[in-house]
């Protein structure tokens, strides 16, 4: 139990970490990978989450949190493709 | 009784989908699970430990040590079913990074040479799996 | 530790929220409104709404993150610089903030029995819907029985939005355009979204049919198809996507799905019942009401599926006519 | 004994993933952020995963895990290497090539 705990509360100081990156970050890019991050860290805090609690049905969260963040990822890229060129530059600094 | 005709009704449903995207798309994918695969997972589970601690002794270690290089690698040897395959594998071991792929070369991104060495000496590419027996 | 957890989920709320105020990137606004939505499905489950969380995950995450950037691609993604003054907005803020904190003095403590809303019906539902329903979702129970007809209302509410998209909007036509528009360049891309769209479909299905069982039912089961599908037509182009799922066909589905609710209602209207009562359809009440639930359960996923889709196909082709031009 | 090798799994899982999310600080440009970004979600999830399903009874829990395990290790490498394509692609520079840029050898 005590080692349950304490991996969750290190996926939730990485969590709070990706969630610095994507707050702070240089270039669009490094937001992404933030909120990437974040999102990967959140299904593996809820699957963790669920045996805190005794209750691993909390499962099928994990695995639709997995999928929505690869399916987010996706728009995000495909929405760059659209308006790639015109905008890139002053990401860039 | 009722669940299982249930299960039965969706792989029916899922594999009419796929039947349909098939169609539209025209890129079928084929992975054979037989044994050879099974033997890469594990000595890539192997590899993505190995490479996981070099890139653990970076980020813990001084700047100085990180070198990140770009290389190209040529993927003729690979048979083009598993060309996607080896690039994931590539990303997925951490310290190399698979940048773009097209028909000769793959692109990628390593933390420092000495992982890129080992990728060009060729270790990942001889032990994907698939019709290494030239037919491609 | 769950206090803790707690704490620590809403302080990165705050803080995203805050983010989200002052950034006029809206692009970035876009991916931080993910991870709002994220954090709230997490204190859901936290607080052991696991039904809510799902659909927020799915929805708040998912569908609305694809759709405000399908709006983005449309519209540009910088903020006007406002032209109003800031002081009075922010004054009537914080007196209703501060007004609406005082009125939760006044709220019963967090979940103390006591509370009114434990009072009303819901002993009845926990005690009575093992009996009556005898399935072991709660949530489901209430949501698809007890509570049928306001379901039938949000269905139906799901419907119109789909049809309000598409009369403002419109659906584009089925054709094997040549137009190269998904995601072409990415081979990695295509090929593990075509390995893993039928892994999501068919977790999609389970969820739909396990509703009775574990968290989740029709309305997710809906949500989770439709972001297969639209994974599909982001990475290999809405030509192809509409190639597969035809739009004439959502539109029929759309309905569909409304009906088959309603008419579940009817038949039990005809058993000599009243509306959307399952416990005639079969001669054990209980076996009426197990059909009967996954009866409207396929109802809500259909016409849900088939919105969203409707809905997602409408901003695509607005966004491809856009770029073609 | 299987709750110890299962702590073990979680703990050192716990420990790659905080290496992880100090490396996205700690390196200094987007590709080698990326790097670090993938620790955490291989060799993390694979052990932490793993401490899981040893904690299950083998049962419908662990198919689940092992189902967000393979997913996981499907997609992941991928929007990396597609996330690292579009920046590639949108035109941003490694740290080698910036260096090469400026002809200044900074710090």
């Amino acid at each position: 139990m005590l080692v349950l705990s304490a991996t969750c509360i290190a996926i939730l100081s990485v969590m709070a970490l990706a969630l610095a990156r994507a707050l702070k970050a240089d270039t669009v890019y490094d937001r992404i990978l933030g909120v990437n991050m974040f999102g990967t860290k959140t299904a593996l805090f809820i699957a963790l989450m669920g045996f805190l609690s005794g209750r691993p049905d909390f499962l099928d969260i994990a695995i639709v949190y997995a999928l929505i963040n690869f399916l987010g990822m996706i728009a995000v890229l495909r929405f760059f493709e659209y308006t790639a060129g015109d905008e890139n530059q002053e990401q860039e600094k | 009784m009722l669940l299982l005709a249930f299960g039965i009704i969706s792989v029916a449903l899922v594999l009419w989908l796929l039947h349909r995207m098939n169609n539209t798309d025209a890129e079928i994918q084929k992975l054979a699970l037989n044994l050879s695969f099974i033997r890469y997972t594990m000595w890539l589970l192997g590899q993505v430990v190995l490479s996981s601690l070099t890139v653990t002794r970076l980020v813990w270690g001084s700047r100085k040590e990180l070198k990140p290089t770009i290389g190209k690698l040529p993927v003729n040897k690979v048979p083009k079913k598993s060309r996607v395959l080896y690039a994931n594998s590539i990303t997925l071991t951490p310290g190399t990074l698979c940048i773009d792929i097209d028909n000769e070369n793959v692109t990628i991104h390593a933390l420092n040479e000495e992982s890129l060495h080992s990728l060009k000496r060729g270790d990942m590419a001889d032990k994907v799996p698939g019709e290494n027996k030239g037919v491609s | 530790m769950a206090e803790i957890i707690d704490l620590v989920l809403l302080g990165m709320l705050a803080i995203t929220a805050f983010n989200i105020i002052f950034i006029k990137d809206l692009f970035t606004v876009v991916m931080l409104f993910g991870i709002y939505s994220f954090l709230s499905a997490l204190i859901f489950v936290n607080l052991d709404a696991v039904d809510v969380a799902f659909t927020e995950a799915a929805v708040g995450a998912g569908i609305s993150t694809v759709l405000m950037l399908g709006t983005l691609a449309l519209t540009g993604r910088k903020e006007k610089a406002s032209s109003h003054k800031t002081i009075l907005p922010l004054l009537v803020v914080c007196v209703t903030g501060a007004a609406l904190i005082y009125g939760t003095l006044d709220m019963p403590l967090f979940g103390d029995p006591d509370n009114p809303a434990h009072q009303h019906v819901a002993p009845r539902y926990i005690e009575d819907s093992p009996q009556e329903i005898g399935i072991p979702n709660m949530v489901t129970s209430v949501l698809a029985s007890y509570r049928a007809f306001d379901t039938l209302g949000e269905t139906a509410v799901v419907f119109a939005a789909a049809i309000g998209v598409l009369s403002l909007l419109g659906l584009p036509k089925r054709d094997r355009a040549t137009i190269q528009s998904g995601l072409k360049s990415h081979l990695v891309l295509r090929v593990v979204a075509k390995m893993i769209i039928p892994l999501i479909v068919l977790f999609a299905l389970y969820v739909q049919f396990h509703g009775d069982y574990g968290p989740g039912g029709g309305f997710q089961a809906g949500v989770i198809a439709a972001a297969a599908l639209i994974l599909y037509a982001l990475v290999f182009g809405l030509p192809m996507a509409t190639h597969v799922v035809p739009p004439r066909v959502l539109k029929a589905l759309a309905a569909l799905g409304v009906l088959i609710y309603a008419g579940t209602g009817v038949v039990s209207l005809f058993l000599s019942a009243n509306f959307l009562d399952y416990s005639v359809l079969a001669e054990d009440p209980v076996a009426g009401q197990h059909i009967g639930i996954i009866a409207i359960e396929l109802g809500v996923g259909i016409t849900v599926f088939a919105a969203m889709l409707c809905i997602f196909y409408a901003f695509a082709g607005q966004t491809e006519r856009k770029n073609i031009q | 004994m299987i709750e110890i090798i299962s702590s073990v799994f979680l703990i050192v899982g716990a420990f790659f993933s905080l290496t992880g999310a100090v490396g996205i600080f700690k390196f200094p440009d987007f590709f080698t952020r990326v790097h670090a970004a993938s620790v955490t979600d291989s060799i993390s999830t694979i052990l932490i995963i793993f401490g899981l399903i040893l904690r299950t009874d083998f049962d419908l829990v662990a198919v689940k895990l092992l189902f967000i395990l393979i997913f996981m290790l499907l997609t992941s490498p991928t929007a990396s290497h597609a996330l690292a394509k579009s920046a590639r692609h949108g035109g941003l520079l490694t740290l080698a090539e910036t260096r090469s840029d400026k002809k200044v050898g900074d710090d």
